[in-house]
């Protein structure tokens, strides 16, 4: 026997927690928290400074070869010292940023978009094709992923950004999709979806102008989060040695320069600035989707 | 219970089928073969031909699978190249150093986050809290060879206190007792380095089922029953917090499988991350596909674990 | 012929197991109604939790899928492949005026949304019908720009009355559309759609677990017990003639509003239930179902074994 | 040939061999650039040696070694760097890589140079007692020989064995070149008598047939034999094996040089980021290689002395002429090729100072490469062939000779057709460097108006390098690789018209009859033969199918404590019982 | 305070913390509960019965909320005492009885331990006793097989005997006191009879005083002695049962009453109170709260600050509205819809 849907009406509680538009409460969630709003504006700063500067800056001139400066210390000339290969870090550090946080957004992105598809129309639509869907998630699950990673990028010829971003992407969709899938199984059970039916609104439109929207703020949570796991998701494999080439920069290529002992410990500029960077946008982008998250949950905001 | 493990397997057969289709298109798509680091000028072309066919390498894809897979199935994946051993026995050994630091890991990371994630959930905003999440947060961000090699170069070389590399001291005899203390002592850095990261994970997860828990209305009961702050947390939301960590103690093998890679590279640890990676720079097939495969057969193990404890520990989905 | 018309109504779930996911058995919802209603009047089913009154009404708009059985509406069958056609003619008032309204979308995108599916209309035009049927519902027009939760919960439920009869449908399935509200909320919805049912001569199926307000508010009632009918009638063939064990159960249940009359309430209670648990075969059969109806008057049917 | 793996490039894994007495060295350099002038390749045994101890050897390698102990079925260094400890080659050699009477064995060559008397000396005896005989000798060559063989030894020169073929067809049951006289002795005879025979052209290594009784040839790769319990007759004997990782070895009373001077020696694989700090803590006193690019960061360390010596590789840019053609089994050079023009060729050579990237990366460890044959063999490499000099104006006038002139004035020059002219140039991933060393080449090029490109814009992952090269990728007009040479100097391997080796598909009259030459009757003068690969290492730089760019010096460190340790050119005598410990503890920086 | 009385409220007010200022849920409530008596709390939701309850045990997050005025139980104010105090009290003295009967109970211990904690907690009983008091406690509580019920988890029972089972935690210490928060609104009517059927049988059984908060008038005249009308966190009507019913005198009640579709079995237009329950925030703060919603009668009918009188013998009534109040004409409550 099942409890009687008994629905507690309270005007006060419901004030609380609903609020017009998510963007509000998170807007006024993050002016609250000091911590995530020093975090956002220096992600704010850090992006605008780098994509700007990386405009300025002669991408060519800073993947240059330099001879008469290898390994140069910071100095007025080079800020941040310079390379095995004279080459100036801290332009690479600037373009590095600049295409760790391209392949953040753009992995992000586009698992994002791939996750919340098949989230969505799983959710929605469960039976069949929820089990369709969740079956190759579930194949996707078992997957050791790291390793799979690594055997593709392997294979892949013509190997770049663009390919690393898709590969990601392949493997990373998942969790975006386990979680679309399991909020819009949530939201499909409520009364407004059932109600856009029995009005004869067919199903695209419901899943876009209904369901989606009241996905918003958990999507946002969750790409944010995503998007700190995903700027310093190539450092692993350029450890490996399956990074980007040197002429392309990454954070994760000034990273992996660590391993070599002779930069490790004698010349630290070299990866040491690369690290604090990742651990600082890591650090910021973490604060603001706390936040977020905090906003999103009626239950822990703060306040 | 049987019956659940039974279908459990069944329903991985695809899985693993499937798996083994992609780990072997993706191994046969690699350009070169095992014998183009063999750069030998007095190694004649009619020889590498014959290598090459000996070993079957120019046949389609699906007829190497097809060879492939029967024998698989009898539990013969070849013979490694580079190796040139049974794959199974080459695996088998790097495979129990593996297992032993996925074990260590696992323990230490379970004794560092279950205290921390405790804390941090039941004062939540606290300093201490605030603390914890800093520390998840840099153990998030920092890559987990950058743990491993300032662990390394700390308690390595600078204080000597653990080995550098290999799994065992040398010349000590397989079976005996300084042998196994010989190699726990050889894991316990590396571990430590990838419990440092994998901890992250439980930390904040119980950090925010203990916060869930605490707002239920089953913690109301308790408190309305008389129990104090210590017993409420003890008896209701602790338990009811950790079993599901003790759930996803399955989900945990991919995730130490996936860190070993780095782990077992920063401190030349024989296991199978490593012999991963060196097996795909030297086109060793046989033992990446092998390598795959077995990776995925833990982790089909590993959900089918997680969902076996989980049933077991929560009496909402057990099985009958 | 009614208005609306159910001819052996079947709802089964399939109850799935084993590796394949196999059915291995089948929850009978809905498990054999017949009803027939005229236009204009309202037709109550109650029921205690589960006995498959929602699930009737959602395989009447089409919600759930029926596994046998008929609907007419008008003398027209309802199929699955003509449903769209029947989509203006019937609609629905959900239980919950919270999550019945999408919390992101303002009132006239709610209100709008039907005449967006089915009626091509000018901006101006669709604003303009959107505020008529607001202050038909006792909204203010103004309020086409706000969001739902800037309502109460008795607005929100007029709200989604609204959007139902948007349309001019004629046939309205109300899943316990003030259960969720308090008392005096409660009130004023009910009387509400006594009123458009007057003006539209709305028929409605009132689906409510709450004996009380099916009383004030059914011209006829059915009650159901596990997918079935136990009884059947006019409010006064139940409330003062209920011949079935479980309806007399039931109508003993419900508190008085008489503090006076507790005892014997008590006592009746206690008779009632000492029937019951010592008679259920006269009125079960040996799965506990209810067996089919039989008619006592023309109004008045229930359930009872042959012969007795 | 026994041990010529194609190598070097970007990577720096120089593989090391062999040692003998010399002199001390401690180097102290004031700009921070080396030379080879700096380093002694051997330290003699000096000071009063400790009774016994043990030597830690670090096995450099980034991934466990491979455990194939065994001389016919090694395939990979780290393998060999372990083999030598406890098994060893039956001949000595000089510094021209000409066998010698010191091994373990000494060998008489007939007057027509095609049979050869090998004598295993009396008291070689195998760790478990048994004599090393001629028949161990021929076990060898069975085992390569036979069909079922999967290593990568059976080449030509085992085809030159009289009757190899017939026996590795199944045709025969013996090899019908071996004559055994007595226990000790046995005469080979080959097909075809040429000078490489008597440097490296001989198999050097016995294997104990006794002890391989009832090992299929098939199974004996992974054989316990081979990967557990590897026998042999050289200075130590192997204890316990750590797959992978580590080998205890001790030491062997009944070498038969006498016993050596340590007790004991243990091999542990390093990895090369942590060979450093494993020096300076003293956990190793000697390392197999030594990875240069740590070299001048570490040159002040105050617990070892360096050793040095030139490597055997050598690196060079290579140009893509023509194609294989499987067929004919032969090259097909192609005179219409993009990089046909040999002054363009030239010119891409003298654009780059080499000079200064040698100094500059590798602190000098690196330096240009004068000719194809390098100053390991000492006895053929040329001297006197000044190589290229960095001459960039001397690079642009030789395109604009050519009429590679830049037309459209974008700074890049046209073709002599007055078409655009771009080269993809394909280089290898490798350590640190790699990526700026080819940076800084293109850079060069580009200086001097080529309009150069990277393949597909990155470095190209090893195995696929060597696939596309081998494949005459269209689409690489330019590569950088290396080679290490081996004992024997013929380079027909590498540029004959029928090695598939021949990377740049070139080939023409001279070069031919030039590599005919030295592997003619005459060329067993010693002076024949150093004139005619004088010529080839001249030929080569003019026509120039490929460009010498740079050689390279290995260094060694050496603990303190440690000496009597020679890593000679030429020199394949293991003869690890000289060295001795002054210590019982390893000297810490 | 006589000798049969358990608990005195005397002006409690309960604050809550929402955006660092505090706002009153409860305001200004006092009460008496006698031994062996119920007293029914009925209101509308969010008119502060479930704070006032909660105030009651100091189950109020300590951080997030404000208790002011008395609670005396037994002559102890315990709005004051400590908390270990307060500890040993609940679940033994005074017992809770929760609306939802899924969520209150732990989903991963077995029924047993659940019914044992009280036990363990404030008696000394040993492990058997304990058993078997759990096992008299589910028979108590009607549970025909307690035995089996006992190792059973809280989903493998029905609604009806979980709820059975959060009242048996509830009554395990034979409590003196017992708050019933909403005990049978998640239940259907056949099994709300049930349960109701229980507390009353146990509060005769065990002579205790029980608060019964609900927001059914007939749950409240079925059960309660005497009944407190809470509207926006204040009593508006306190009076014994019978009194209430056949003489109510607030317009609050008289509305509340009216509204009831069970008392109108004529299927005339149900009586509608104007406007809405104000929320936390928003809560008129002086004056009569339900001043608003009864315009007609004009602002001079109500006190400036008004206070329960006690009208007839245990009868009070806030405000002295209720002496002119009239229920207003047909076309005003037409409009009272349409407000906003
Ligand atoms: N989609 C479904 N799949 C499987 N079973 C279902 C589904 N929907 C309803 N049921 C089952 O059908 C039966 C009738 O459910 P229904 O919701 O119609 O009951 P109800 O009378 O409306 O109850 P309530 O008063 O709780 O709303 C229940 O046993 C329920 O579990
Ligand atoms: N912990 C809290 N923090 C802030 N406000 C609260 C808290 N608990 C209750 N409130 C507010 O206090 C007011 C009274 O709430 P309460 O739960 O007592 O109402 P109720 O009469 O029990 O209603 P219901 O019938 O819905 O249970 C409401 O406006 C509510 O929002
Ligand atoms: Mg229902
Ligand atoms: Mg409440």
């Amino acid at each position: 026997m099942e409890a009687q849907k008994k629905i507690q009406i309270d005007p006060s509680k419901d004030a609380l927690i609903k609020t017009p538009s998510g963007a509000k409460v998170i807007l006024v969630e993050i002016l609250k928290d000091k911590v995530a709003l020093i975090s956002a504006i220096f992600l704010l700063l850090i992006a605008a400074f780098v994509f700007s500067v990386s405009i300025i800056l002669d991408q060519d001139q800073i993947v240059t070869v330099d001879l008469l400066a290898i390994f140069e210390p910071p100095s007025s000339e080079f800020w941040l010292g310079t390379d095995h290969g004279g080459r100036d870090v801290f332009g690479q550090l600037i373009i590095g940023t600049r295409n760790s946080l391209l392949i953040g957004i753009a992995v992000t992105v586009l698992s994002g978009i791939v996750g919340l598809g098949m989230g969505l129309i799983a959710g929605y639509f469960g039976g069949h094709t929820d089990n369709v869907v969740m079956r190759i998630v579930d194949f996707f699950l078992v997957l050791p992923t790291t390793m799979i990673i690594i055997a593709f990028v392997a294979v892949v010829p013509n190997y770049s950004l663009l390919q690393f971003t898709l590969i990601m992407s392949a493997f990373i969709w998942i969790s975006m999709a386990r979680l679309i899938r399991s909020k819009a199984l949530q939201q499909s059970e409520l009364e407004y979806i059932q109600a856009a039916r029995t009005l004869g609104t067919p199903h695209y439109k419901i899943i876009f102008s209904h369901l989606l929207p009241n996905l918003n703020s958990i999507i946002i949570v969750n790409l944010t989060l995503s998007l700190a796991a995903n700027i310093g998701i190539e450092t692993g494999l350029s450890f490996l040695g399956f990074g980007f080439p040197e002429s392309t920069p990454s954070l994760g290529t000034l990273m992996s320069h660590a391993t070599n002992p002779q930069i490790f410990e004698l010349r630290p500029w070299v990866w040491l600035p690369a690290s604090i960077l990742v651990l600082v946008l890591m650090l910021c982008i973490n604060n603001v989707g706390q936040a977020l998250k905090r906003a999103t949950d009626a239950k822990q905001r703060r306040g | 219970m049987w019956k659940f493990i039974v279908r459990r397997m069944l329903i991985a057969v695809p899985q693993l089928f499937f798996l083994s289709i992609l780990v072997f298109i993706l191994a046969s798509q690699m350009p070169g073969d095992p014998f183009t680091g063999m750069i030998d000028p007095s190694i004649t072309a009619e020889r590498l031909a014959e290598l090459r066919e000996i070993h079957g390498l120019n046949d389609p894809w699906y007829q190497q699978y097809g060879r492939w897979i029967g024998n698989a199935i009898t539990g013969d994946f070849g013979q490694s190249f580079r190796y040139k051993m049974d794959v199974t026995e080459l695996i088998g050994d790097r495979l129990l150093n593996t297992a032993g630091l996925g074990v260590l890991t696992l323990l230490f990371s379970y004794l560092i986050a279950i205290p921390l994630g405790i804390v941090s959930g039941r004062f939540n905003d606290t300093w201490a809290d605030r603390a914890i999440a800093g520390y998840t947060y840099v153990g998030f961000a920092v890559p987990s060879f950058i743990f491993g090699l300032i662990a390394l170069f700390i308690f390595g070389f600078r204080l000597n206190w653990f080995p550098v590399s290999g799994s065992v001291s040398p010349g000590l005899v397989t079976g005996t007792f300084e042998y196994y203390i010989s190699k726990i002592y050889h894991m316990t850095l590396p571990a430590l380095s990838l419990a440092l990261i994998t901890t992250v994970g439980t930390v904040q997860y119980l950090r925010s089922e203990i916060i869930d828990i605490k707002h239920k209305e089953f913690i109301l009961t308790a408190k309305a029953k008389g129990a104090s702050e210590n017993r409420v947390y003890n008896k209701h939301i602790f338990r009811n917090s950790l079993l599901p960590i003790a759930a996803f103690f399955g989900y945990e093998i991919t995730g130490i499988l996936g860190g070993s890679v780095f782990i077992e590279r920063v401190f030349s640890f024989p296991g199978i991350g490593d012999l991963l990676i060196s097996s795909i720079n030297n086109r060793d097939y046989s033992v990446v596909t092998a390598l795959l495969l077995l990776s995925g057969c833990l982790a089909v193990i590993g959900t089918m674990l997680s969902d076996i404890i989980l049933s077991m520990v929560d009496p909402r989905i057990r099985i009958k | 012929m009614g208005f609306l018309q159910i001819k052996d109504l079947k709802i089964h779930f399939p109850i799935k197991a084993g590796i394949l996911k196999r059915t291995v058995g089948y929850v009978k919802a809905v498990d054999g109604l017949n009803i027939s209603l005229e236009e204009g009047k309202t037709y109550g089913l109650v029921g205690e939790s589960g006995s498959g009154k929602t699930t009737t009404g959602r395989g009447i708009i089409g919600l759930n899928d029926i596994t046998s059985g008929q609907i007419f509406i008008n003398n027209k069958e309802v199929t699955k492949r003509n449903i769209k056609e029947f989509r203006r003619d019937v609609q629905m008032v959900f239980q919950d005026p919270y999550s019945s309204l999408n919390p992101k979308k303002r009132i006239i995108d709610i209100v709008a949304e039907p005449f967006r599916n089915f009626e091509k209309m000018t901006k101006q035009e669709e604003q303009r019908a959107v505020q008529e049927l607001l202050e038909r519902v006792g909204i203010s027009p103004d309020s086409i720009f706000k969001y739902p939760h800037e309502f109460s919960g008795g607005q929100r439920q007029r709200i989604g009355i609204a959007r139902a009869i948007a349309l001019k449908p004629k046939l309205i399935i109300a899943d316990e559309p003030v259960s969720a509200l308090d008392v005096s909320v409660q009130a004023q919805v009910l009387n509400f759609m006594q009123d458009i049912q007057k003006d539209l001569n709305l028929t409605y199926f009132f689906i409510s677990h709450d004996l009380g307000i099916i009383r004030h508010i059914c011209d006829h009632i059915g009650i159901m017990y596990k997918g079935r009918f136990v009884e059947e009638g006019t409010p006064d063939d139940i409330f003062t003639n209920p011949q079935h064990i479980y309806t007399r159960r039931l109508i003993s249940s419900i508190p008085d509003i008489d503090p006076t009359k507790r005892g014997d309430i008590q006592l009746i209670r206690k008779k009632i239930n000492q029937e019951y648990e010592t008679n259920t075969q006269d009125y079960f059969d040996n799965e506990g179902l209810a067996y089919p109806l039989k008619s006592l008057s023309p109004t008045h049917r229930v359930a009872m074994p042959e012969g007795s | 040939a026994c041990s010529d793996n194609g190598d070097g490039g970007g990577s720096s894994e120089p593989s090391g061999t062999g040692e003998e007495e010399g002199s001390e060295e401690t180097i102290e350099n004031e700009d921070g650039i080396y030379s080879l002038d700096d380093f002694e390749p051997t330290k003699i045994a000096d000071g009063e040696a400790i009774e016994g101890g043990t030597l830690n050897v670090g096995v450099v390698a980034s991934s466990p070694f491979e455990g194939t102990l065994d001389w016919q079925h090694y395939s990979i260094s780290t393998d060999n760097d372990i083999i030598q400890f406890f098994s060893e080659s039956l001949f000595t050699m000089d510094e021209a890589f000409n066998i010698t009477d010191e091994g373990a064995a000494t060998i008489d060559v007939s007057e027509d140079n095609l049979t050869y008397t090998i004598t295993i000396k009396d008291n070689v005896n195998w760790h478990d007692g048994e004599p090393v005989k001629a028949e161990d000798f021929v076990f060898a060559h069975e085992v390569i020989g036979h069909k079922d063989y999967d290593g990568v030894r059976y080449d030509a020169s085992f085809r030159n064995i009289v009757g190899m073929e017939e026996y590795h067809n199944e045709e025969a049951d013996d090899i019908s070149g071996f004559n055994i006289i007595d226990e000790k002795t046995v005469e080979l005879t080959f097909k075809e008598a040429t000078p490489s025979l008597m440097s490296g052209g001989i198999w050097y290594y016995a294997m104990p047939k006794h002890y391989f009784e009832g090992v299929e040839v098939a199974d004996m790769s992974s054989s316990d034999q081979v990967r557990r319990e590897p026998l042999g007759y050289g200075p130590f004997v192997v204890e316990n094996i750590v797959p992978g990782e580590s080998v205890t070895l001790s030491k062997n009373e009944d070498y038969w040089q006498g016993a050596p001077l340590v007790d004991e020696v243990v091999l542990t694989v390093v990895n090369p980021d942590v060979v450093v700090e494993s020096l300076k803590t003293g956990q190793i006193d000697i390392v197999t290689t030594f990875p240069a690019t740590q070299f001048a960061d570490n040159a002040d360390m105050s617990n070892v002395d360096w050793l040095g010596r030139v490597s055997r590789g050598y690196q060079y840019t290579g140009f893509k002429l023509g194609t294989w053609d499987a067929d004919a089994g032969e090259v097909s050079y192609d005179p219409d090729s993009k990089m046909a023009n040999e002054s363009l060729r030239e010119a891409v050579r003298l654009a780059v100072n080499y000079e200064e990237l040698g100094n500059r990366m590798y602190n000098g460890l690196r330096f240009p490469a004068t000719t194809v044959i390098p100053p390991y063999h000492a006895l053929y490499h040329d001297d006197a062939n000044p190589g290229f000099d960095y001459d960039p104006e001397r690079a642009k006038e030789l395109l604009a000779e050519a009429g590679y002139e830049d037309l459209d004035g974008d700074g890049f020059v046209e073709d002599p057709n007055g078409e655009e002219f771009v080269i993809t140039y394909a280089a290898r991933q490798g350590d640190a460097t790699a990526e700026a060393v080819s940076n800084y080449e293109m850079q060069a090029w580009r200086d001097i108006g080529l309009n150069i490109e990277l393949l597909e814009g990155s470095l190209t992952e090893p195995n696929a390098f060597y696939d596309r090269i081998e494949e005459d990728d269209p689409a690489i007009d330019m590569y950088s690789a290396g080679w290490n040479v081996g004992s024997d100097v013929d380079p027909s391997g590498i540029f004959g018209s029928q090695s598939m080796f021949n990377y740049p598909r070139y080939t023409d009259d001279t070069l031919e009859e030039i590599l005919a030459d030295g592997l003619s009757e005459d060329a067993f003068e010693q002076s024949y033969r150093q004139d005619v690969y004088n010529q080839f290492q001249a030929h080569i730089n003019e026509v120039l199918p490929l460009a010498p760019t740079l050689y390279q010096i290995d260094t060694f460190p050496i603990n303190n404590r440690v000496s009597g340790i020679s890593y000679e050119v030429g020199n394949n005598d293991y003869g690890w019982h000289t060295v001795q410990l002054n210590d019982e503890n390893a000297a810490v920086d | 305070m006589s000798d049969n009385t358990l608990l005195q409220i005397q002006n409690l007010k309960t604050s809550f913390r929402i955006n660092n200022e505090y706002y009153a849920a409860v305001d200004d409530v006092t009460l008496t509960v006698n031994k062996n008596e119920i007293l029914g709390i009925v209101g509308e939701s969010g008119s502060g019965k479930s704070a006032l309850g909660f105030s009651i045990l100091g189950l109020h997050p300590k951080d997030k909320s404000k208790i002011e005025g008395e609670i005396n139980y037994k002559g102890e104010d315990i709005a004051k005492v400590s908390e270990a105090r307060l500890q040993k009290l609940r679940g033994g003295e005074l017992g809770m009885i929760f609306q939802d009967p899924m969520s209150a109970l732990n989903p991963l211990m077995i029924i047993g331990k659940q019914l044992e904690e009280s036990l363990i907690l404030h008696t000394n009983l040993s492990k058997t006793e304990r058993k078997n008091r759990v096992l008299e406690l589910l028979q108590q509580v009607g549970i025909s097989r307690p035995d089996v019920v006992y190792s059973q988890y809280p989903h493998e029972l029905s609604g009806g005997m979980r709820q059975r089972v959060v009242i048996g935690i509830a009554i395990s210490c034979n409590p003196a006191f017992l708050i019933a928060d909403e005990p049978t609104t998640a239940l259907d009517v056949t099994i709300q009879a049930q349960i109701l059927g229980l507390i009353s049988k146990l509060k005769n059984e065990l002579n205790s005083g029980v608060i019964l908060i609900t927001h059914d008038l007939g749950v409240v005249a079925e059960m309660a002695d005497k009944v407190a009308v809470m509207y926006a966190g204040q009593i508006v009507e306190l009076a014994p049962v019978e009194e209430l019913f056949a003489n109510p005198k607030h317009p609050y009640t008289r509305s509340l009453l009216q509204s009831n579709p069970t008392n109108n079995t004529a299927k005339t237009k149900l009586h509608v109170i104007q406007g809405v329950v104000p929320s936390l925030v928003n809560l008129p703060r002086t004056g009569c709260r339900f001043a608003e919603r009864i315009p007609w009668i004009g602002d001079a009918a109500h006190e400036e600050n008004p206070q329960l009188h006690e009208i007839s013998p245990n009868h009070y009534v806030r405000c002295s509205c209720y002496k002119t109040f009239e229920f207003a004409p047909k076309e005003e409550v037409a409009d009272g819809i349409s407000a906003n």
